[in-house]
């Protein structure tokens, strides 16, 4: 029964700590699906994780403080779309400078915003998601094996987390069964191909990066008034870049995106619980055990998981003219 | 003017450097003096910020943390007239030096038994940013004082991470609290910088009680945090600015519960937390551990720790 | 074919695109209540104001030069290394091991050997997910990130642990022996009785990095392992068709690139801190991809972005010590030159190049 | 210069439509300029309704250009565009297509990781939800086989298709869009003479159907067997129309080139002598586990070229990539009697060229040149390890640009710059520096393949001129080629392969297309391989 508590209580932590990873995961599907790579998820990210906080914390409205999130977001991931697309910059200088915008505005702003060095107020209870209990959960708590799952595992998860789910399969949906998917994909594997069917390329991309700003701007949210309740400078903490392993980790596909980022989440989620083991008279170090998910990936990745190729015309700005 | 150096996580560090700067500031505002102050940001500056500021007259200088240990043992040498403060280093020489070293154990002792009177689970938690020697002095100090209090009690003991993210990461911070609830933590000491707003934060909503550390977090979360950890960065560096020119150097301060340097927060916010049980529990702890009675053990003297 | 004579193209437009980063990052300083040409001023003079600014300019520059040089040699084989940090750290713990291990008698000797561990130190960490790449065809983009959090952690643990001087607070290695010490631009300069650079950390490794940047140029132009790493940098079919092995190219450019960001340790271990610290590299590995795309992957390209950056460092030191500003400012600064001179590049080239199209066109047609 | 319409229709065999209807496709005066290349000039063109008109010219003439600019993918600098006689601004493809214009592309533009029915429904689709159109689609494209004899599994994947079929797919995506003009760029130069003549079985059907068809080749052939008109283009100038009944290959190759061309090969028997290259029973199992060549015996000797015809993706690829080095496969391969390697250590590209033998690959762009460096660059490509480009360290880079300006002399490269990036240059230029590098290290053997595709008339007959000369100074030439009357006019002995085996050898006396084609298609009527 403890082992299987234990269970629980892991698999509850590798979602949360998931959850962000697989917004930007998302993001950056749709983004590079279109052609335009982004390493730019984490200074999104970080930016959105500040102005929401930032705007609930001085409004006491969480969903204005993710709208605000969203916004900025988008408004780098616009950033991108122009120098990228328009002005057909090279996508991976510019994914590199929105990190570095974000990392010094947020303080920036922050430090001129509430004096608090970068740091924003703790949020109030309004100011952030609480967990939503689902119906019954207490009262299920007890039923043996799936009470706790119910009332654990399912239940009591913010807002954030139940929309970043259902993404999943409405990213799947909006790939590969509807018109847009259709041309998206199209438009990040052969823009060619898009320009002589007479549809605008230049449309498409920035649509896929509009919807990279928005996941983002959910993944920061989410991090700021989800998860934490306030904004602290730096704290997305790499996850913009372990969002991207994870890309590629699922082969740009959503789905699979979702198993990655459990799959990470999980191994964080276990190096969290065990981080002092001691085998007989040899103690493992803690260094080890935090090391140990980056570890785990690089021996899947050489074990199990083929040639993962990337949408062909990724990282390439469309020029019909030279 | 005197000045101030911070250290790497800079002067919202929500640890030690804040407490330095909150001690510039108090002793701004009541002597309307100013000082010059900077946050370095890579290793090298620490050299160039303090020569920097003795070149300008600055007088005295306060470098926070023990990575200026080196840079102030060269420099120093080359201002002979200028006088430096150094915190959490009692090892360098010099007739311009004053050196301020904190018993952080001490301090830890007497949360660490505050959270095992506390603890209804008799398991404790203990959140630490990284895994270097004065984050095992923070732990190795708890988990005596917990044993103190409560033999059979158990110290969950995680650090955050091995990058400089580590110190802001209240995700983490706060994960890493959901993890040592769920492993029957009812009490965590949080001493991890940034990454620990998140330990106090997620300890109040999940309705554990949580420890502060270095100034006084109790307002952070009326009602949730037992007590803070104090460690009188502010006092020491008030101290100094008050002494100005006049500073007394070429001596060690050695910073501990005999002259305030460490302790614990008691304010409206905790009151009705700390019985008069545990109060008088560790005030006697305190006066035994002044009196020489009580021996804490400190992690630095062999590396090891005898409990946890 | 060219649209644009060769200075506009590689003075000009950097320039204005320089301009425009500035101007915009003035914009932000005024915007948090600051004097922006005083603070321009204050960058100006602090970096290169003076030998000593000007030293530490340099100090920063050598860092960005190998791990840029670093980055580029792969991508010269269109491989992307984002391991520079995790490869720079190890490189440290290289440089440190040869420096600690006997008591050097001259620099000179020290040195290469220093350098020689520093880099062998580094290729062993770019081999492992170069082989995998190769071989297992595991993205070496993911495992590069992933050896870098690994790094950190071994080196945590070595110097938490094992190599910390006992008893001491740091975790830190011993000093390394005074015969380890590099000649600082000060000490050379002082042969000549002259004291400029006064207490700024750069050092020998200056001319090592500067030495490597033409060893660059002369491997990648020049011999040919380098026409084998272009070519497979282009066309991984070509080079199959040409007899070039992908694993051994693969494996080679990364163990080069390694090697180039592990020698980084020179400098700012060896030469600055002379000791080994936790997170020495302090994120030069990432400036280093910055540097290398801006530098277009070619020498003197990293060379004057690395000034580039080193001068954003050194400044934005200077603007904190005096103006007050806060430190982020820089790296907000940093960002908007990265983003116009590396990704709006477009935006300035375009309108021009139409502008020398109209201002030739009436000769051309005088000619014809 | 500009021959009428209406003459021009009197002339041909009159398409399926009346004489006085406007004519489908009127182009006025359009210049293009690519920055300072004028791809262009004042270009003016009419074709009738119903008809196939011809447009060839040179490497470069600026064909791909015009027909990009009426298909609005580029945008024309001046000039105008009348569909059926009304001025049909076309600003964008969307135009193209309202205008009902499909154009398929010299390189196609499908979507290599696309099913057949996604690349044809992309565009095209209606409404937000896919699997309507997608359904609709399937339909239509039955129906669309059924009427042009265009068949593809529509769930097929493109890159699993032979480019014979990718093209279908060009066709029907343009046929599902409705449109009236189909243009096509170069579309045989990639086919088989079967999938060729399919095409054209096509392109009659539709012009049977009242569809207007402009085709680009460089195949004259082609142009005399399905065109009714003709015109001619050299450096971005339209150099006349006229009526194909009225022109002869010879007459055309003058027009285009400015100079007489040979267009028949010149060449005396072979004086085969000993024995260059001995294949006994190889075998080539692929990265999926597929046996791609099933027991290869072949021998060629010095001085004599031997053809491989066949279909392409029957293991001709395969047997080059062996014998290049960069493929490894199973069995004896014997080269002046020595055995090569391979499987090992030396089966690479490298050990091949220190054994003698160099290659020609297939696809240029992919294999045969590094398009990003520069001509001089290309000259040491593979080369790049030999003694006499290398100092002791470094690379002698004079020696290498001063051996490509002589290439560049002696192959008549345009423009003879060493220092022009390989891209740069037109497909018969970038094919002569890859023949340069090859013939003039003086190979024992000489693999080459597809030698003239998409190259113009006056390069294939330097080309061609350049193997037989090779040919004559004793070396053995191994030729693969799609193009069975190349095959057919430069072989002295020919193997055909079908399905990885050799289906048999035949000499081009006593053979013809027909007999050969049967030979392709797995066939073998006659008595298997004699050889002389
Ligand atoms: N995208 C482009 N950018 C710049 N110049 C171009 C571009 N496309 C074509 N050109 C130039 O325009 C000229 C005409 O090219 P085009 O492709 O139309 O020739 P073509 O007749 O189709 O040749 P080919 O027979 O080789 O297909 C070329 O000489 C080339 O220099
Ligand atoms: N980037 C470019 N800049 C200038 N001219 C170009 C460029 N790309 C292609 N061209 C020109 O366009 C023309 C056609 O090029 P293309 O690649 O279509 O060659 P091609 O002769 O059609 O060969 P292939 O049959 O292999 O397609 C060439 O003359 C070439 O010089
Ligand atoms: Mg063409
Ligand atoms: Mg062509």
């Amino acid at each position: 029964m403890e082992v299987f508590d234990t269970i629980i209580q892991i698999s509850d932590s590798a979602v949360r700590l998931a959850i962000p990873l697989l917004l930007a995961c998302l993001a950056g599907l749709f983004s590079e699906r279109g052609g335009i790579f982004d390493i730019g998820l984490e200074g999104k990210m970080l930016a959105a994780a500040f102005l929401s906080a930032g705007v609930a914390a001085a409004t006491g409205n969480v969903w204005l403080g993710l709208f605000a999130g969203i916004a900025v977001s988008v408004v780098l991931a616009l950033i991108h779309g122009v120098a990228s697309i328009t002005f057909r910059g090279d996508q991976l200088i510019s994914g590199v400078a929105i990190n570095f915008l974000a990392a010094g505005l947020t303080v920036v702003i922050g430090q001129a915003w509430f004096g608090l060095g970068g740091r924003t107020p703790a949020l109030p209870g309004d100011g952030r998601f609480s967990n939503l209990e689902w119906p019954v959960a207490d009262a299920l708590k007890d039923v043996p094996v799936l009470g706790p799952v119910y009332s654990e595992l399912i239940s009591g998860h913010t807002f954030l987390v139940y929309v970043a789910l259902l993404i999943v399969p409405l990213s799947w949906y909006v790939l590969f069964r509807t018109r847009f998917g259709l041309r998206l994909r199209a438009v990040g594997e052969n823009p060619g191909a898009v320009d002589t069917a007479g549809i605008s390329v230049v449309k498409l991309r920035y649509s896929a990066v509009i919807i990279c700003g928005v996941l983002c701007g959910l993944a920061g949210a989410y991090l700021s008034t989800g998860l934490a309740a306030g904004f602290v400078k730096d704290m997305s903490a790499g996850r913009g870049f372990i969002a991207l392993a994870a890309l590629i980790f699922a082969k740009w596909r959503p789905v699979q995106a979702l198993m990655a980022c459990l799959l990470f989440g999980l191994l964080e989620a276990i190096a969290n619980r065990y981080q002092s083991i001691e085998i007989g008279a040899l103690e493992i170090p803690v260094q080890f055990m935090q090391a140990l998910p980056y570890i785990l990936t690089v021996v899947i990745l050489a074990g199990f998981i083929g040639k993962a190729i990337p949408p062909k015309a990724g990282g390439e700005p469309y020029v019909k003219e030279r | 003017d005197p000045a101030v150096i911070f250290d790497l996580g800079g002067k919202f560090d929500k640890s030690f450097n804040e407490a330095a700067f909150n001690g510039a500031t108090r002793w701004a505002e009541e002597t309307g003096g100013s000082f010059l102050e900077v946050e370095i940001q890579s290793e090298a500056q620490r050299e160039q910020a303090l020569r920097r500021f003795a070149e300008r007259g600055a007088n005295p200088i306060v470098v926070t943390g023990f990575g200026y240990a080196s840079a102030l043992d060269t420099v120093s040498k080359e201002f002979p007239d200028t006088k430096f403060a150094i915190i959490d280093v009692n090892w360098l020489e010099g007739d311009n030096i004053r050196q301020i070293a904190f018993a952080e154990h001490e301090g830890s002792y007497l949360v660490g038994m505050l959270a095992a009177m506390a603890s209804e689970s008799n398991t404790v938690g203990f959140i630490g940013g990284m895994d270097i020697p004065l984050i095992s002095r923070f732990a190795c100090g708890y988990a005596q004082g917990v044993k103190a209090a409560n033999p059979d009690a158990t110290v969950v003991q995680n650090m955050t991470g091995t990058t400089p993210a580590a110190w802001n990461d209240p995700v983490k911070g706060g994960e890493l609290t959901r993890t040592q609830i769920s492993q029957g933590a009812d009490v965590i000491f949080a001493a991890a910088g940034g990454t620990g707003l998140g330990v106090l934060q997620t300890a109040a909503d999940e309705g554990v009680l949580s420890i502060g550390v270095d100034s006084n977090q109790n307002h952070l979360h009326p009602g949730s945090v037992l007590t803070s950890m104090l460690k009188r960065v502010d006092n020491a560096v008030y101290d100094v600015f008050s002494a100005g020119e006049d500073l007394e150097t070429g001596v060690t301060l050695a910073m501990g519960l005999e002259n305030n340097g460490v302790g614990f927060s008691l304010d409206e916010f905790n009151e009705s937390l700390l019985t008069e049980e545990m109060r008088a529990a560790v005030a006697e702890a305190s006066a035994k551990i002044i009196a020489g009675e009580v021996v804490v053990h400190d992690y630095m003297s062999d590396e090891s720790c005898p409990v946890n | 074919m060219q649209k644009l004579p060769k200075w506009a193209d590689i003075v000009l437009i950097p320039l204005i695109n320089l301009l425009l980063a500035f101007l915009v990052s003035g914009l932000v300083i005024l915007a948090i209540g600051k004097d922006p040409i005083v603070a321009i001023q204050t960058m100006i003079d602090g970096a290169f104001g003076s030998t000593t600014g000007l030293g530490y300019t340099l100090y920063y520059a050598t860092n960005f030069m190998f791990t840029g040089l670093a980055v580029s040699v792969a991508f010269q084989a269109r491989i992307f290394n984002i391991g520079g940090e995790g490869q720079a750290l190890l490189g440290g713990l290289g440089v440190a091991l040869v420096c600690l291990s006997i008591d050097w008698p001259h620099w000179l000797v020290a040195l290469p050997a220093a350098a020689i561990g520093g880099a062998v130190f580094g290729a062993a960490w770019a081999f492992i997910p170069a082989y995998l790449q190769a071989k297992r065809g595991s993205h070496i983009v993911i495992t590069t990130i992933m050896f870098n959090f690994i790094a950190a952690s071994l080196i945590g643990f070595l110097l938490a642990d094992l190599l910390k001087v006992p008893g001491s607070m740091d975790p830190a290695t011993a000093n390394f022996p005074p015969g380890a010490h590099l000649p600082t631009f000060n000490d050379i300069f002082a042969l000549f009785g002259l004291d400029v650079f006064k207490h700024a950390p750069v050092n020998v490794s200056f001319f090592v990095a500067l030495f490597c940047a033409f060893g660059f140029w002369v491997l990648i132009w020049h011999t040919r392992l380098g026409f084998a790493m272009r070519a497979f940098g282009q066309s991984e079919r070509g080079a199959q068709y040409a007899g070039i092995s992908p694993l051994k190219i693969t494996v080679i450019a990364m163990l080069i690139s390694g090697a180039l960001a592990g020698m980084m340790a020179i400098n700012n271990v060896m030469g600055e801190s002379e000791r080994l610290i936790l997170n020495a590299t302090e994120g030069a590995g990432f400036i280093g991809i910055a540097v290398a795309l801006m530098g277009r992957s070619h020498p003197i390209g990293v060379i004057l972005a690395s000034i580039l950056f080193g001068f954003l460092y050194q400044g934005g030191a200077e603007l904190s010590l005096w103006e007050g500003i806060p430190r982020e400012l820089v790296t907000v600064i940093q960002g908007l030159v990265i983003l116009f001179t590396g990704a709006l590049d477009g935006m300035v080239r375009r309108p021009l190049e139409n502008l020398f199209l109209i201002l030739r066109k009436p000769t051309k047609n005088g000619a014809v | 210069m500009q021959s009428s319409v209406n003459e021009e229709r009197q002339a041909t065999a009159a398409p399926a439509t009346s004489a006085s209807l406007p004519p489908a496709i009127e182009l006025k005066g359009i210049s293009k300029a690519f920055g300072p290349v004028q791809a262009n000039k004042d270009i003016t063109i009419s074709v009738a309704k119903g008809a196939i008109h011809g447009i060839v010219g040179e490497n470069g003439a600026g064909k791909s250009t015009l027909m990009s600019i009426l298909y609005g993918f580029y945008k024309a600098d001046e000039g105008e565009i009348r569909i059926d006689g009304k001025l049909t601004p076309i600003p964008d493809s969307q135009a193209a297509i309202r205008a009902g214009i499909g154009m398929v592309h010299q390189h196609f533009k499908l979507v290599e990781n696309f099913t057949v029915l996604e690349n044809v429904v992309l565009g095209a689709e209606d409404g937000q939800r896919l699997t309507p159109s997608l359904s609709k689609a399937r339909k239509s494209l039955t129906q669309l086989a059924k009427e042009y004899e265009l068949d593809v599994d529509p769930d097929a994947l493109i890159h699993d298709l032979s480019v014979g079929h990718q093209q279908r797919v060009e066709i029907l995506k343009a046929l599902y869009r409705k449109a009236e003009i189909l243009i096509l760029d170069e579309p045989t130069g990639v086919l088989t003479p079967a999938e060729a003549d399919h095409l054209f079985r096509i392109l009659r059907n539709l012009k049977n159907e009242g569809k207007t068809i402009l085709l680009i080749t460089h195949k004259l052939r082609e142009i005399m067997d399905v065109t009714d008109s003709v015109s001619v283009m050299r450096r971005g100038e339209m150099k006349g129309t006229i009526p194909t009944s009225s022109t002869s290959p010879e007459d055309l190759a003058e027009r285009m080139v400015g100079r007489k061309v040979l267009l028949q090969v010149d060449k005396t028997a072979a004086q085969p002598k000993e024995n260059i290259l001995d294949i006994q029973n190889l075998e080539v199992i692929d990265s999926a586990g597929v046996r791609r060549l099933k027991g290869i015996d072949l021998n060629i000797r010095a001085g004599e070229i031997l053809g491989i015809a066949g279909v392409s993706g029957n293991g001709q690829s395969e047997l080059m990539e062996v014998l290049g080095g960069y493929r490894k496969g199973t069995g004896s391969v014997k080269l002046n009697g020595q055995e090569l390697d391979l499987t090992g250590k030396h089966s690479d590209g490298q050990s091949r060229r220190h054994r003698g033998i160099a290659h020609v690959p297939e696809d240029r762009h992919r294999e045969g040149l590094i398009l990003e460096f520069a001509a001089w660059e290309n000259t040491a490509f593979g080369y790049h390890n030999e003694p006499e480009y290398n100092g002791k360290i470094l690379m002698d880079n004079a020696t290498i640009r001063k051996t490509c300006a002589e290439h560049m002399e002696q192959f008549d490269v345009r423009p003879p710059n060493p220092a022009l990036h390989a891209r740069n240059f037109s497909g018969g230029n970038q094919q002569k520096i890859v023949l340069a590098r090859e013939i003039s290290r003086n190979p024992d053997l000489l693999l080459i393949g597809q030698p003239t595709r998409g190259v113009d008339v006056g390069a294939i007959e330097f080309i061609h001129q350049q193997i037989i000369e090779l040919r004559d100074q004793g070396k053995a030439i191994l030729l693969v080629s799609v193009e069975l009357e190349e095959i057919l006019s430069l072989s002295d002995r020919i193997a055909v392969m079908f399905d990885g085996q050799i289906m048999g050898e035949r000499h081009p006396e006593t053979t013809n297309e027909k007999e050969l084609g049967l030979l392709m298609a797995g066939m073998n009527t006659a008595t298997s391989g004699g050889t002389a």
